[in-house]
């Protein structure tokens, strides 16, 4: 489905050359959903951001079913990481969730109906008529969710979608996304800090090096697909799972070198 | 900001040199004050001439009430209007006059090659072009009309600036217009044709433009002014006299061309302005509504 | 520069606006497709008399108009001309960019000023310059004083407007970051207020200083000050058409400068900027 | 009601000082060109009442608003297409900026050879000072849409009139809005320049005639006339400005309450 | 030190009108890190903004130092939530961080040696010289602690600054903060939404209610004052902490009434 090949993107600001990203390889199979942590600045978004066909990658290649990304594949929707600029100031929330529909030729009424269920589903159903710079950070946050979520995609790339929500709407919000998940069908790519969210939500988990970077590991996670936040949580298997993450990504940002990829670097 | 003393007024001191401003406008008709100038008959009366180019009234005339400048070209008919506004202003010395003959003034109706227009009398109804109006332009069109029997009330005039009237013309914009050398020279050449000679029409050698200057220069400083309105005098003469010099003098503040040069019509100037053709400019002028009174003549005249 | 770079919504990738760490070749490309731009405006008036859309006579072709060009840059009249027009035009501009620049600022910082004369502004902006040339003349004749009267009067508003719009973007949060770290108000101006209203600013000198040359030219054809205005008058009168047309031309092309150098200064200040960081691709 | 009495009186107070200072310095003028304001008022009422509002003001007024009109929609579309692309920029930059400089009054003859003397020629000229202002601000304002945004709208595949409607015209408004508002007064501006050629009516050509015929206080009142329309004029403008850009007034107020 | 005394934000927009807060009073100490958690959307920012007198209260009143607070007062430092649009993005990074220091005054060098220091604290020592815009979202959410930190104020509010950055870097973050506490004995209200977070860091938690909101409990954080990231979170004292304030979260978010400060709403 989503086939991400030796990508490499320097970024090229005057003086300033970072490169942000090395040289990633995975696969992504239709109807997978892919957790994807790594340290800050280790290029998370600059990934997304290629895998949505919105930079260009300086050598490799991303390809969706086959076919080369050059631009924005059409139903693909991206949850941003600036949540609050990639809302439209001019237009109240419920016309910012309606306008993609709108693109995508649904009528009205069907229009409506997913607009009014993807509010209800991240808690803002009285919100509908009040503009983004009314709301706050959160809330924001949800309706940026909202869109993505009433756009009903064949990818979903969400980068830090629940950074800003507090802890219980943000268990609701992973329930959610798997629950989209499971009724649609959906490939989703998720970026995020949160260790147990990338375990609890996740079949794999993609951990990366920092900058620049490289995969440093393909984590399968092994718990059964039902899952919910007592029980999930509270297995030992989940507990293991994070730790073994969060090592990881301790030893990442350190610049350690993993056992498991450290081979496939020179590659 | 407004008051008159300026350096350049000079004290009126017979032993010192006086710095004169005159507004003008670099057309064919202030060719005497150039040559004038060059000839020496200013800077003999002890006066420093500059010559300052507007592009008309709107600038010349509000120049020289306020001491800006000492002296200013401008056509009676204008000075008319003023001086029924009570703008405090008095002719000095005489700007230039009409030829007189019949179709060889410097300034004519014209109307294209092919027009059916063939006199002024088929002016009637008919789209014409002059500089501005509301002054000596439609109202002596009017006279010709008149006096071609036709009726000048049906004549619907529009103001173009002279230098648009050939294009214009060409363009079938209007059906006549009342142009001025160098226009004329340029219309002529594209085929146009004369219909009548406007300001023949008014009156015999009328006289078209004045020199004048403010009121109160003429009360501050009346030695200046005497000065001024002997070189004019003896610069009017001159000129009047010397036809070849006057087109030398010419390109030197124009840019008209040579062949243009040759061909071009200079106007009369006589060193007195001529009374009787005023009297009827001003019975004209009011018969056309330009003025709210009768011109006070005798107080607007040298 | 730069630093943005994006894919173009399909085709090929977008240039990559001078992000490609070779500025001087890209600028160098930017100055041919001008030069194409100029060039494609000059053979459409070559060519429009040529095919008769419009006599020769009264809109002489290019090449015609070059000719009478050629004449007059040998003219050292002509350059003592273009030497008073600009000084006209430098001295207005600066003065009308200096003095909108402070009252903008003050009075969009203020909002009791801004309330207050929000009226007279509007009442004073359409007044039209031209209307003012008695009142020039009456005070400075034929000075060039009369020039910059009416060229700082009519450039002034250009700038003060954009200002006032400009001041109006500040984004709230990066104001009120400023606040809460004690900025004083001149602080705040420097360096939230001042970087937010300057593309602006930009825009708004941009106006001005086509405007202040089109004024300094008017006044100078109208009131006959010295400059290349005066000589357009001379030309007019004389029915020299293609020596008009040189002329008229010689503005334009000091208007191509003048934006030159506004784009120039404008790649140096505003290099953080959305608009010079990064490119819309259609 | 206390608020708008508030507004008003903000609206009205510095032009009644200044009309204030301008009568009591101009009380006992002798100076033929700048007559008293008492003058200048009465030929106010005499000059711009009855016959003239239809014959002078009216005939302007509408050229005004067709060239103002013209020139907004041309300029907003040219801004478009110029700010989206910076080789379309390249390319036309100069030669507008050609065209910019040159003087409305010697333009005003080039445009007559094309356009003839009539209401078309004056429209053309008002388009033709108007399009600048607003074309600028338009190519600035498109040029600086934010990229989240502009990320956000290509990733929903929202392009085309979609985008153009829903993004770039709605992020540059509050910029092309500060352009129309430039715009309108320099409409104004041009609406007399186009009359002082080849015109027989409208404001402009009633000032011009005035002044030529040396009634000073009629000119005066004209000018007058001429701030009276910008300002009524910009009242409308700021309530259209004021539906159009809620979004934004209550976005740059929002923090403020 | 800081005292909140029935404050009430009200906004108007329009048709929309939202109480945000409704009664809400509580004290810190001078020298007190109080943690602040409640649902998204509650008006932790609204009351953040109206401490940091950049909002005036519908009614109610701050006091700082016994003085009512108007305008931002000296000495405040405020890490917004909004980080992307709180850093000029005409300023680079180091200047950034520099201007307030700038503003106070300070002779260059020490400038230059506060700047270098908070940045280096961040891990962003090689960044001064990039433009914000250049920098990923944690990246520049670290910038704008940097900054906070870097002017040394006497009172810190901090709202969600850790949301962007990774579990590693939040836990340097976190133990930052407090070493920062120690050093200056800066006063720090800090919002988050990390419930862990909240018990790790302050002396205090304060839980909201939803909107409106009222101070749903006051909760004292009864660790040892050194912590750290190990045994601190093992300790079961500190996961009883952490389960109340989830239980009293979800609590709050349900729109239950909070046994303890149901009667002092009343009052
Ligand atoms: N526009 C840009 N110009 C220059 N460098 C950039 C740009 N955007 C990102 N970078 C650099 O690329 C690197 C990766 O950035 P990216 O935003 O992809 O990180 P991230 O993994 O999303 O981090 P975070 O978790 O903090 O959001 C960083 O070092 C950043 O400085
Ligand atoms: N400018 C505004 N205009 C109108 N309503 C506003 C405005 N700002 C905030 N609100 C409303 O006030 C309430 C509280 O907002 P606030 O930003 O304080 O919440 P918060 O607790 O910070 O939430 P989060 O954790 O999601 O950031 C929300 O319902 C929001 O819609
Ligand atoms: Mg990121
Ligand atoms: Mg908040």
């Amino acid at each position: 489905m989503l086939d991400v090949r030796g990508l490499q993107k320097v970024y090229n600001g005057g003086a300033r050359q970072v490169e942000a990203i090395r040289d990633l390889t995975f696969t992504l199979s239709a109807g997978e959903l892919v957790c994807l942590v790594g340290p800050s600045g280790c290029g998370k978004t600059t990934l997304l951001k290629c895998i949505g066909g919105l930079l260009t990658p300086t050598s490799g290649e991303v390809l969706l079913q086959g076919r080369r990304v050059t631009g924005p594949p059409p139903g693909m929707a991206v949850v941003f990481q600036e949540y609050g600029r990639s809302l439209f100031p001019w237009l109240r929330v419920g016309e910012n969730v309606e306008l993609p529909l709108r693109q995508k030729g649904l009528p009205k009424a069907r229009r409506r109906e997913l607009v009014t269920e993807a509010l209800a589903a991240v808690g803002l159903a009285d919100a509908e008529s009040a503009y983004p710079w009314q709301l706050s950070g959160g809330m924001q946050q949800r309706v940026a969710i909202a869109r993505a979520v009433a756009f009903e995609p064949e990818v979903l790339l969400m980068d830090e979608p629940f950074a800003a929500v507090d802890a219980q709407t943000r268990a609701d919000l992973e329930d959610l996304v798997r629950a989209l998940w499971h009724k649609l069908g959906v490939t989703i790519l998720f970026v995020t800090h949160d260790i147990d969210e990338a375990v609890y939500l996740g079949q794999r988990v993609l951990i990366l090096s920092s900058s620049p970077t490289v995969v440093r590991e393909e984590l399968t996670i092994d718990l059964p697909d039902t899952r919910d936040q007592l029980h999930t949580r509270g297995d030992p298997r989940f507990t293991a799972l994070r730790t073994h993450v969060q090592e990881q990504i301790q030893a990442a940002k350190r610049g350690l070198p993993s056992p498991s990829t450290a081979g496939d670097e020179e590659a | 900001a407004c008051g008159s003393s300026s350096p350049s007024t000079g004290t009126g001191g017979t032993n010192q040199v006086d710095n004169v401003k005159v507004g003008v406008i670099p057309i064919v008709d202030v060719a005497p004050i150039y040559l004038g100038k060059e000839k020496g008959f200013f800077s003999s009366r002890k006066l420093n001439l500059t010559l300052e180019s507007g592009q008309g009234g709107a600038a010349i005339v509000p120049g020289v009430v306020s001491g800006q400048f000492q002296f200013g070209f401008s056509n009676v008919t204008s000075l008319m209007i003023a001086q029924t506004q009570g703008v405090p202003l008095k002719g000095v010395a005489n700007g230039n006059a009409s030829t007189g003959k019949d179709g060889e003034d410097f300034g004519a109706i014209v109307v294209k090659g092919d027009s059916p227009i063939q006199s002024a009398k088929d002016l009637a109804g008919k789209k014409v072009a002059v500089n501005t109006l509301k002054n000596i332009g439609d109202t002596s069109v009017r006279a010709s009309v008149r006096k071609a029997g036709g009726d000048p009330s049906t004549v619907e005039f529009v103001e173009i600036a002279f230098a648009q009237m050939p294009a214009a013309l060409d363009a079938g914009q209007v059906d006549a217009a009342w142009v001025v050398e160098p226009s004329l020279a340029a219309v002529k050449a594209a085929g146009g044709r004369i219909v009548a000679s406007n300001f023949v029409d008014v009156a015999p050698d009328l006289t078209v433009a004045l020199y004048f200057t403010s009121e109160k220069l003429m009360a501050d400083n009346p030695d200046l002014v005497k000065r001024f309105q002997e070189a004019m005098r003896e610069s009017l003469t001159y000129a009047d006299g010397h036809p070849d010099e006057v087109r030398k003098i010419l390109s030197t503040y124009t840019k008209i061309d040579a062949a243009t040069m040759s061909t071009l019509v200079l106007p009369k100037w006589p060193a007195e302005p001529n009374r009787a053709s005023l009297d009827e400019l001003a019975k004209l002028g009011q018969q056309d509504g330009l003025f709210t009174k009768a011109p006070d003549l005798d107080k607007l005249l040298p | 520069m730069t630093l943005t770079e994006r894919t173009s919504g399909g085709g090929p990738p977008a240039a990559p606006a001078s992000g490609d760490g070779r500025p001087g070749r890209r600028r160098g490309a930017t100055a041919w497709l001008g030069l194409a731009g100029l060039g494609t405006l000059l053979a459409v008036m070559e060519i429009v008399p040529r095919v008769g859309l419009v006599s020769p006579k009264y809109f002489p072709p290019t090449s015609r108009v070059a000719q009478a060009l050629a004449g007059e840059v040998t003219d050292q009249a002509f350059w003592v001309a273009l030497g008073d027009t600009l000084k006209g035009w430098a001295l207005g501009l600066l003065i009308a960019t200096v003095a909108g620049v402070v009252l903008g600022v003050l009075i969009a910082a203020v909002p009791v000023l801004r309330e207050y004369t929000a009226s007279t502004i509007e009442f004073l902006r359409p007044i039209p310059s031209v209307a003012l040339i008695p009142l020039a003349v009456l005070l400075f004749g034929t000075d060039i004083r009369s020039t910059l009267l009416l060229v700082v009067y009519a450039s002034f508003w250009q700038v003060l407007v954009q200002v006032l719009y400009g001041v109006q973007d500040v984004d709230p949060v990066a104001d009120e970051t400023a606040r809460s770290y004690g900025l004083s108000a001149l602080a705040r101006v420097r360096y939230v207020l001042w970087p937010t209203a300057l593309p602006y600013v930009m825009t708004g000198v941009r106006l001005a200083a086509a405007v202040a040359l089109v004024l300094a030219i008017t006044a100078e054809l109208v009131i006959g000050a010295p400059g290349l205005g005066a000589r357009i008058a001379v030309a007019q009168t004389s029915n020299a058409v293609p020596d008009m047309y040189a002329l008229v031309t010689v503005t334009g092309l000091l208007g191509v400068l003048v934006n030159l150098g506004a784009r120039a200064v404008e790649r140096r200040t505003l290099a953080w900027h959305q608009s010079v960081r990064g490119e819309v691709a259609v | 009601m206390t608020r708008i009495a508030r507004k008003v009186a903000a609206a009205l107070a510095l032009p009644v000082v200044l009309f204030a200072i301008w009568w009591l310095a101009t009380e006992n003028s002798a100076n033929f060109y700048f007559p008293s304001l008492r003058v200048i008022v009465s030929s106010f009422g005499e000059v711009w009442t009855g016959d003239r509002l239809a014959t002078d003001v009216l005939p302007s007024v509408l050229r005004l608003l067709c060239g103002y009109l013209a020139a907004v929609v041309i300029a907003v579309a040219a801004g478009v297409v110029i700010g989206s692309s910076s080789r379309v920029r390249a390319f036309a930059e100069p030669a507008l900026e050609f065209l910019r400089a040159i003087p409305p009054p010697v333009l005003v003859p080039i445009i007559m050879l094309f356009a003839g003397i009539g209401d078309v020629m004056k429209i053309v000229v008002i388009v033709f000072g108007c399009v600048w202002p607003i074309l600028l601000n338009t190519v600035e304002g498109v040029r600086a849409v934010d990229g989240v945004l502009l990320d956000t709208a290509r990733s929903y595949g929202i392009g085309g009139a979609a985008r153009l409607r829903h993004l770039v015209l709605r992020s540059a408004s509050p910029q092309i809005f500060t352009g129309m508002r430039q715009a309108l007064s320099l409409g104004i501006i041009l609406m007399v320049i186009s009359e002082m050629f080849a015109a027989s009516n409208g404001l402009g050509f009633a000032i011009v005639q005035f002044q030529r015929s040396f009634a000073i206080p009629g000119m005066w009142s004209g000018i007058l006339l001429l701030g009276l329309l910008g300002f009524l004029l910009s009242l409308v403008f700021r309530l259209v400005e004021g539906r159009a850009l809620s979004w934004y007034h209550g976005l740059r107020r929002s923090q403020r309450s």
